[in-house]
């Protein structure tokens, strides 16, 4: 059990040894990734596999032991995820070979962080690697450009806040209920709740605050766009889809039992009012992040805050506490997982042909770069929850659990963010891909074979998901059925709710799809033949608008696409913005520095401080 | 000009020393329990009463004027200074030996001209040199007798040296002041080393049975006294040389 | 094989009657507006002409677009139950119906967008943006009746409807009808809300690159769309007949309505519309949900 | 046993000859440390510890006496190898008075943690600060004086106050030695006793760089040379921290770890010790010059050591160990670090010296290495000091509680400005190629690697430190009882 | 007696501390200094005072019978290196001072290092 976490650990010693020739570094990734998903793979249905390590650290009187065990839950996170780094493994060989610099040993050290998190069994062995996988991904977003680290260091703070909060957390559960192990702590939290609601609350509110700047949900929503624009791309592909799960794993393993089952009074007969503030921040997020989403005109800031959403749509899953939503949410990590990956990918491979990651500066790469096209389609498609993808199966049931659970303002944000996201996918696709080819990009190529056989397995994987759900779901709910859920093995294609007759089979869904493609493609042929003509001799009536003095992609309306439904929130977005009062934290600190630097660069007041300390003695003894 | 933050820094001062005697006063009327700073403790606890009676090593040990005892010291501060804390004092030359050595590293090698002595200073140099001469040798031969002892003889016959250079004679060169200085220093401690061979710990008095009250009496003490003596006299008048212009 | 017979033959009867509406349609706008207005069967004849003349197309976007929305609305109309029985024995659920009319927007967005021409594009971001407006107030409206009936299938909503007009939706809903019938309206891409389209400002939105065959299709899939939208109207409020033609009347009625609003009303801007959405239909329905949740 | 003065007595013994042998003065203090550090494994293997050493042949009250128990060596190899370690720093030829105060200062804080008698403590502490006064001024241009002058004054008036406190003991107790103290603090009365502890441990507070008291540290770090800097690090500071433990833990504290009585100068300490820690965080947040940023650090670290030992918990006070030896390890490898940037750099600031990383990734990954341990990362030796000091605290009263928050915050500051200075180093820059020699790469990667080891496997450590913490637990058997046999 | 004794050395200790405090001449805070170094000196030995002793110094057989009247000589020897420290202190805090002339030609303490010409 723990060679899956000692393989890692050695290639990224070994890669940074070999850190100049970029082949090796990175064909030794891909071998060390590939390793670990058969390794994980093989690990499926041993569920008591377990490795502990006894120190003699004293902690609390007892001696501390730091433990790995293989628990379901953390397998179905492990292997998925394993499932994606691979694919971008693959496609950062071709991406990387002309980079300046090499993230590889920190994303394997990363990676080593990851599966140590899946797979902690006590708390103290997942804080050490939470905050291992803290600082070294700020290592991999700056990766040595120095532009990137204002962002980095937002994220740095943040994450390291988060890691203290959780700390804070770990040590009163440890000293409260006398254990670190993880399972065991969540029941005699629930015991505790009735002793001491006090600290029962602030252990759990700790708890939430740690995970929700990791998985960047409603107040700590504003890392994501600062750190995706800057960060090498294959590495934010793999951040913004698995990295952001870390916040998500121990909020399904730890909180959502606890909460579950607390015998606190229902409102509306709903659910407690945990559950409604979790659901509240989720709501929240998702329409913030939707809204946000829209207004964005860097292609890398809108689709941070297209997870910050998705992350908002787990949390309503989570915050309906039923089965089916609790299904959903984690049927929803797989399925953002899998399309943030591919859409994150196809950037990639615009920026590494065209260099360029603003929307409004891009236009036409269609017809230079069909397959990235194709796989941006399906992951628009996929994100915004279209049928024949995988984005839907895992939404309906999130929004079946809401409304079986009559929590009604939930839903209508959920929905308002669905759609919403629609909107700013959209605005995506035209903006990058359809529209005016820019004259600078005349000479773009599609990416080489490396790059674009990745992004053909994630279209394929996809729809693959999309059709069949059985993939993901019948691993889920074998996964939750051994954790001691009550839940029924869900079949291939079908997925089902608590709702009468509320099962739909995907599989129908996709031949109705297929049908109504073939009698649409029928009524095409039997329309007259067309012909092809380039684009900017329609509207200008054959003339060429160079000889007006203003190349083609002037006519590209993609700069402020919703311009007036910004004007609509801007009012809004104005007054409150919980972004500017973290940034102004941090300014205050920095505010304040010079002033104590000038106390003790000219340390004239030595004296006189040294008495002032004295009578601090003098007067602590009279007051305290 | 008084600019108002020295005013306010005065202020600020006078506040912290008030509060501090306040606080002072209030500790030495205290009523609790348990020994105040204001009460003396009886003399027979303290650790002094062992170093007046000279019966650290058996308890019940007494002396006579003239017999000898532990420590034949008659001045029994000497006793406590150079035998029984003896450490504290090779201690204390090596304070003094760092601090001039720093004050002859850090101060500006700027010498300035002696201006010429007047003719009286000129006439009785040497016989006031003679006799500082003969009181620092007088103060630290018998330091175990008299009140006195190393440094101040060390001070007074430094004053001797200062005559001879403000009078521009050059009495001794500075060259062998550091010379003297080192070998007094080096002496000192090699005294204790030989006590820690000869006795089994450091700076252990290995010469006894001399009677309390006369000359040589007081073990190793005159011979410490005078090595002190010699330092200090060489250590303060190196500083008369850092100022003094051939 | 059978299915796809049946598939094939659902297919032909939304198009037709769609297309019949279409006609029926103008033919009563005409008449508001005091002149004769073409035949009724115009639509058919509209269409037969666009799919014989030779069109131009710049790129297989273009194409794949417009198959693509055909075919979303179409597999949207599958799922629509047409008097009580579908193509396929599926359950229709109506969740799954409003995501899929998405396709049939995200395809005619996407051949508008390839096509290169700036009006598309603007009516394509203004057809979005309606699209959040009227989504809300129409979700509120079937959540409260999803909520009401305790199942998400279209199919049990209209069963649960059966016997007299009494227990009709309609009639036991009727504010929830009201909010319903506004967000119809901008559904349907009528009057008040055809910011997209607006003939006057941006040459008829994302249609304005199409010709031939492609305006045919984009015909064909504005009948389905009319098809689907009022069968779900039916299926919700009026308790989705017995027998085909009445399902048929019944969604002429629903028509009819929109037609008689979209002939008087001026055109809302595009902000407007989206505040008008959601402050009047939307806190209709909210009224509408709150007397259903207590 | 009674040899152990020797380590007092020969490097005073160098610093008389250093005057004349100008030349080879750097061999003879290779030759001492070295003599030092051996006797003092010596003395640790040979497994007589505890044991008493009465200089001068007189017992223990009266006379001045040495004493070695674990507490005693563990500090005394710290200090030594220190040593060693900052004189393989120098490389160009000093002048003989620098050796003579390296000499005394090697003498005097070995003094201070060998001797068993608070006058010859006092006596220690005083050396020192003449030793560093005269080795921060040793470049003798404007910045050096300065900070020599005004650290001299602060030393000598925080000393007049340790004197007036050491003649009030002798006042009431009649003793000077630390036993004889220790067994006959408890008939004190409580408020003379706070005033006792008062003026000892504001004069203690100037050395262990706590907040009202530190305003010397940061003009002494950056008006020094390199090899100065890590000799106030090594050994100055650890000597500060030994003094601390032993006076305020066991001199002053009667059996109870809280610092006897008078539970209320626990809480000012607790109070300036978070206070230290925030205000230095912030101090070193947008500060260029990398020495003036350790300096701020190294005050940071000592204000969480110091906040661990007052909170009165033994486990806490293990978390304080840890932070000690984490810290000892880590700055020693940022100074060399910064020393060896700022020679190839040609400035301090920390900006200049951005791509040197690349250049030479062993140094900026010990650098990096050694910035985690001191922010408290897992995987590193600072994480089980935060561990435990964090994990007691918060179980204490409502201050302690504040002060973890404040701890934690501060070291999520101490996180931003440390990766942002390891990031600059690991940036692309354009640096022309001096050579730096191999072999001062090595050391800091091995001191990185202890930091590493402990940091993973803490077992080695643990022991080490629970054998000195039962020291600390029972100090009437363990001290008292070494040094005043049962009459 | 030992009151007067006490309470003229705190009030020496006092005005030096105000000295330092609030001057900003550094020979006139070296001098402060001074003036507490023999504060202190003052205080510790009447710390050791008894009411009519004699001095510890042993001139006959009679001297040795009257042991406890004499004054106790430890905080004599104390203030013996304590006076030495005072005197190691103010040589070199004044050679440090002439060099401080030297190089911030200005003799006031708050005469900053880095900035230029500041400070009187």
């Amino acid at each position: 059990m723990v060679e899956i976490l000692l393989v890692p650990l050695i290639t990224a010693f070994i890669s940074d040894i070999f850190i100049k020739n970029k082949r090796l570094v990175w064909f030794l990734f891909l071998i060390s990734n590939g390793y670990i998903l058969y390794k994980l793979y093989s690990l499926y249905g041993k569920w008591d596999l377990t490795y502990i390590l006894n120190t003699d650290y004293q902690i609390f009187g007892a001696k501390l032991s730091l433990g790995l065990s293989n628990n379901p839950l953390g397998w179905y996170f492990a292997f998925f995820s394993a499932v994606v780094t691979l694919v971008i493994a693959i496609f950062s060989i071709g991406f990387n070979t002309n980079s300046k610099g090499n993230v590889a040993p920190i994303w394997m050290l990363i990676i080593f962080a990851n599966l140590g998190i899946f797979y902690a069994a006590d708390w103290i062995t997942f804080f050490m690697m939470w905050e291992l996988m803290g600082w070294t991904s700020f290592f991999a977003i700056t990766n040595g450009n120095t532009k990137a680290l204002d962002g980095a260091k937002y994220y740095l703070a943040l994450s390291l806040l988060g890691g203290s909060s959780m700390l804070i957390a770990i040590l009163l559960l440890g000293a409260y209920t006398k254990t670190f192990i993880i399972i065991t702590s969540a029941y005699r939290l629930i015991q505790l709740f009735n002793l001491a609601e006090g600290v029962f609350t602030t252990i759990l509110l700790l708890f939430i605050m740690a995970f929700f700047i990791k998985s960047a949900i409603f107040p700590f929503y504003m890392w994501p766009s600062k750190v995706y624009a800057v960060g090498p791309e294959d590495y934010i592909a793999f951040m913004s889809s698995v990295m952001i799960k870390y916040g998500i794993y121990p909020m399904a393993i730890f909180i959502v039992p606890v909460i579950g089952n607390l015998q606190l009074p229902k409102i509306f007969n709903a659910g407690n009012w945990m559950q409604y503030f979790i659901g509240y921040l989720g709501a929240l997020s998702a329409v913030v992040g939707t809204l946000l989403a829209m207004f964005q005109t860097d292609m890398k800031k809108l689709f941070a805050y297209s997870s910050v959403a998705n992350m908002g749509y787990i949390l309503l899953g989570f915050a309906s506490m039923s089965i089916v939503g609790f299904e959903g949410s984690l049927f929803h990590v797989v399925n953002h997982i899998v399309l943030k990956a591919a859409i994150f990918l196809s950037l990639a491979a615009v920026v590494y042909r065209t260099g360029e990651s603003e929307m409004h500066k891009l236009g036409g790469l269609v017809y230079k770069m069909p397959i990235t096209f194709l796989t941006f389609l399906f992951g628009i498609i996929a994100a915004a929850g279209i049928p024949p993808l995988n984005g839907f199966g895992s939404k309906w049931m999130i929004i079946q659990a809401l409304m079986e659970k009559k929590m009604v303002v939930l839903v209508i944000s959920m929905v308002f963010a669905s759609t919403g996201a629609f909107m700013y996918l959209f605005r995506a696709l035209v903006s990058i891909f359809l529209g005016q080819l820019p004259e600078r990009y005349k000479d773009v190529k599609e990416v080489p074979y490396t790059m674009s056989i990745p992004m053909i397995i994630m279209m394929g994987l996809m729809l693959l998901i999309g059709v069949v759900p059985g993939v993901v779901m019948k691993p889920l709910t074998i996964a939750l059925d051994a954790l001691g859920y009550k839940v029924d093995i869900a079949t291939w294609t079908t997925l089902s709710s608590s709702f009468k007759n509320a099962t739909i089979d995907l599989k129908i869904v996709f031949y109705m799809f297929a049908m109504g493609i073939v009698v649409a493609a029928l009524m095409y042929l039997f329309g007259n033949k067309s012909e092809t003509i380039p684009q900017h001799d329609n509207y200008t009536a054959g003339e060429n608008p160079i000889e007006w003095g203003v190349d083609a992609d002037k006519f590209n309306y993609s700069y402020s696409f919703y311009q007036p439904f910004k004007e609509m929130f801007d009012p809004l977005f104005e007054r409150i913005s919980i972004d500017r009062f973290f940034s102004s934290i941090g300014k205050n600190f920095e505010y304040i520095s010079p002033t104590i630097q000038g106390l003790y660069k000219r340390g004239e007041g030595a004296v006189l401080l040294f008495s002032i300390g004295v009578l601090l003695f003098i007067l602590g003894g009279w007051i305290l | 000009m008084k600019d108002e933050t020295s005013v306010l820094v005065n202020i600020i001062a006078f506040l912290i020393l008030f509060v501090i005697g306040i606080y002072i006063y209030s500790v030495a009327i205290d009523t609790g329990a348990g020994i105040k700073i204001t009460d003396n403790i009886t003399p027979t606890m303290r650790v002094a009463d062992k170093y007046l009676n000279k019966n650290v090593l058996d308890d019940n040990s007494t002396y006579q004027w003239g017999g000898t005892a532990e420590d034949t010291a008659a001045n029994i501060v000497t006793s406590v200074v150079v035998d029984y804390r003896l450490f504290d004092t090779t201690l204390e030359v090596i304070v003094l030996f760092i601090t001039i050595l720093g004050f002859g590293f850090v101060i500006p090698k700027d010498k300035r001209k002696i201006i010429k002595p007047t003719t009286i200073l000129n006439r009785w140099a040497p016989i006031l040199m003679l006799l500082m001469l003969m009181i620092g040798g007088y103060t630290f031969i018998n330091g175990h007798l008299s009140p006195g002892g190393g440094f101040p003889a060390g001070a007074i016959i430094s004053t001797a040296i200062l005559t001879g250079v403000l009078t521009g004679r050059r009495t001794i060169s500075q060259k062998s002041l550091k010379i003297i200085e080192a070998i007094t220093g080096i002496s000192i401690f090699s005294i204790g080393i030989i006590s820690y061979f000869l006795t089994g710990s450091f700076f252990q008095n290995f010469i006894l049975n001399d009677k309390i009250g006369d000359l040589f009496s007081g073990g190793l003490i005159p011979i410490f006294y005078g090595l002190i003596a010699f330092k200090v006299a060489a250590e303060l008048s190196n500083i008369y040389f850092e100022f003094y212009e051939e | 094989m059978i299915a796809a017979i049946r598939v094939f033959g659902y297919s032909l009867f939304a198009i037709f009657i769609g297309l019949l509406f279409m006609g029926i349609g103008r033919k009563i706008i005409a008449r508001i507006q005091l002149r004769l207005g073409p035949p009724f069967y115009q639509a058919f004849l509209d269409v037969g002409k666009l799919f014989a003349r030779k069109s131009i197309t710049h790129n297989f976007v273009m194409d794949l677009g417009m198959i693509m929305s055909l075919a979303g609305l179409l597999s949207t109309m599958l799922f629509v139950p047409v008097a009580g029985h579908m193509a396929i024995k599926t359950s229709s659920n109506l969740i799954l119906i409003i995501y899929l009319m998405a396709i049939g927007h995200l395809g005619m967005a996407m051949a508008a967008a390839a096509s290169g021409n700036p009006n598309a594009t603007i009516g394509v971001s203004r057809a979005l943006t309606m699209m959040l407006g009227y989504e809300i107030p129409f979700f509120t409206v079937m959540l409260g009746l999803i909520i009401f009936n305790g199942t998400s299938s279209l199919e049990l909503i209209a069963q649960s409807q059966a016997g007299g007009i009494l227990n009709w939706n309609m009639v036991k809903f009727p504010l929830g009808f009201l909010a319903a019938e506004i967000a119809l309206q901008a559904i349907m891409g009528e009057k008040p809300f055809d910011a997209m389209v607006a003939p006057a400002e941006i040459a008829s939105g994302p249609m304005v690159e199409l010709g031939g065959k492609y305006l045919g299709l984009a015909f064909l899939t504005h009948a389905v769309s009319i098809f689907v939208e009022t069968g779900i109207m039916v299926n919700l409020f009026m308790g989705g007949a017995s027998n085909v033609f009445t399902f048929v009347l019944k969604q002429f009625e629903i028509y009819l309505i929109t037609i008689l609003i979209e002939a008087v009303f001026p055109r809302f801007r595009i902000e407007q519309a989206v505040k008008f959405l959601w402050t009047v239909p939307m806190s209709i329905a909210v009224v509408q949900l709150a007397i259903i949740l207590l | 046993m009674n040899s152990i003065v020797f380590l007092v007595v020969i490097p005073i013994i160098a610093a008389f000859l250093s005057l004349f042998l100008g030349k080879v003065n750097k061999l003879i203090a290779y030759i001492v440390t070295i003599f030092n550090l051996s006797f003092s494994i010596v003395v640790l293997v040979s497994g007589k510890i505890p044991f008493n050493v009465a200089i001068g042949g007189w017992r223990a009250p009266y006379g001045i006496n040495f004493v070695v128990s674990d507490i005693t060596i563990f500090f005394l190899l710290l200090i030594n190898v220190a040593a060693v370690l900052s004189l393989t720093t120098i490389k160009e030829h000093m002048e003989y008075q620098f050796y003579a105060f390296y000499f005394i200062l090697l003498a005097a804080t070995n003094g201070m943690v060998l001797t068993g008698d608070i006058f010859n403590f006092y006596l220690f502490t005083e050396l020192t600060t003449f030793a560093i006064g005269g080795l921060v001024a040793y470049k003798r241009d404007r910045l050096a004086t300065g900070a020599s002058l005004k650290y001299l004054i602060l030393s000598s008036t925080a000393s007049t106050f340790s004197l007036a406190a050491i003649g009030l003991i002798y006042k009431t107790l009649g003793t000077l030695n630390f036993a004889d103290i220790a067994s006959k603090i408890s008939n004190l009365n409580k408020a003379s006793l706070s005033l006792i502890l008062i003026l000892f441990i504001s004069s203690m507070l100037v050395e262990l760089k706590i907040f009202p008291f530190n305003i010397w540290v940061v003009k002494a770090y950056d008006a020094s040379i390199p090899a100065v800097n890590l000799f106030l690090h090594g050994m100055v500071s650890t000597a500060g921290v030994y003094g601390a433990i032993r006076i305020l833990l066991m001199v002053f504290s009667k059996n109870s770890i809280m610092l006897s009585q008078s539970s209320n100068i626990a809480n000012i300490l607790i109070l300036l010790a978070f206070i230290t820690v925030i205000i230095s965080e912030i101090g070193a947040l947008t500060e260029k010059n990398l020495i003036k940023v350790l300096a701020f650090s190294s005050m940071a670290q000592l204000g969480i050591f110091l906040f661990g030992i007052s909170l009165g918990n033994y486990e806490a006070l293990k978390g304080a160990f840890y932070i000690v030896i984490s810290n000892y390890f880590a700055k020693f490898v940022m100074f060399i670090v910064a020393k060896n940037y700022s020679v190839i750099a040609g400035s301090r600031n920390y900006e200049d010296m951005k791509g040197l990383g690349r250049k030479y990734p062993g140094l900026a990954i010990a650098f990096t290495i050694s910035a985690l341990s001191l922010m408290g990362m897992p995987f590193f030796a600072g994480f089980w000091g935060k561990l435990s000091i964090v994990g007691n605290a918060l179980l204490m009263d409502k201050i302690a509680i504040i002060g973890v928050i404040i701890i934690l915050i501060s070291s999520v500051i101490e996180g931003v400005y440390y990766l942002r200075i390891s990031h600059t180093f690991f940036s692309d820059g354009n640096i022309q190629d001096t050579k730096l020699s191999r072999i001062n790469c090595v050391l800091p990667i091995i001191l990185a690697a202890v930091i590493l080891i402990i940091g993973i496997y803490p077992n080695s450590i643990e022991n080490i430190i629970w054998t000195m913490i039962n020291e600390i637990q029972n100090t009437p058997e363990k001290y008292i009882q070494v040094i005043l046999p049962l009459k | 007696m030992t009151q007067v004794f006490i309470l003229s050395s705190l009030s020496l200790m006092f005005i030096g501390l105000y000295g330092v405090l609030t001057r900003k001449n550094l020979l006139k805070i070296i001098i402060a200094l001074n003036i507490i170094e023999t504060g202190i000196n003052l205080l510790l030995v009447s710390f050791g005072y008894i009411d009519h002793g004699i001095t510890p110094i042993l001139t006959s057989q009679e001297s040795i019978l009257n042991l406890n009247k004499m004054v106790d000589p430890v905080p004599q020897a104390i203030v013996l290196t304590s006076i030495v420290i005072g005197l190691g202190t103010t040589a070199f805090a004044l050679a440090l001072a002439i060099r401080y002339k030297i190089t911030h030609n200005s003799i006031s303490i708050n005469a900053s290092e880095e900035e230029e010409g500041r400070g009187i």
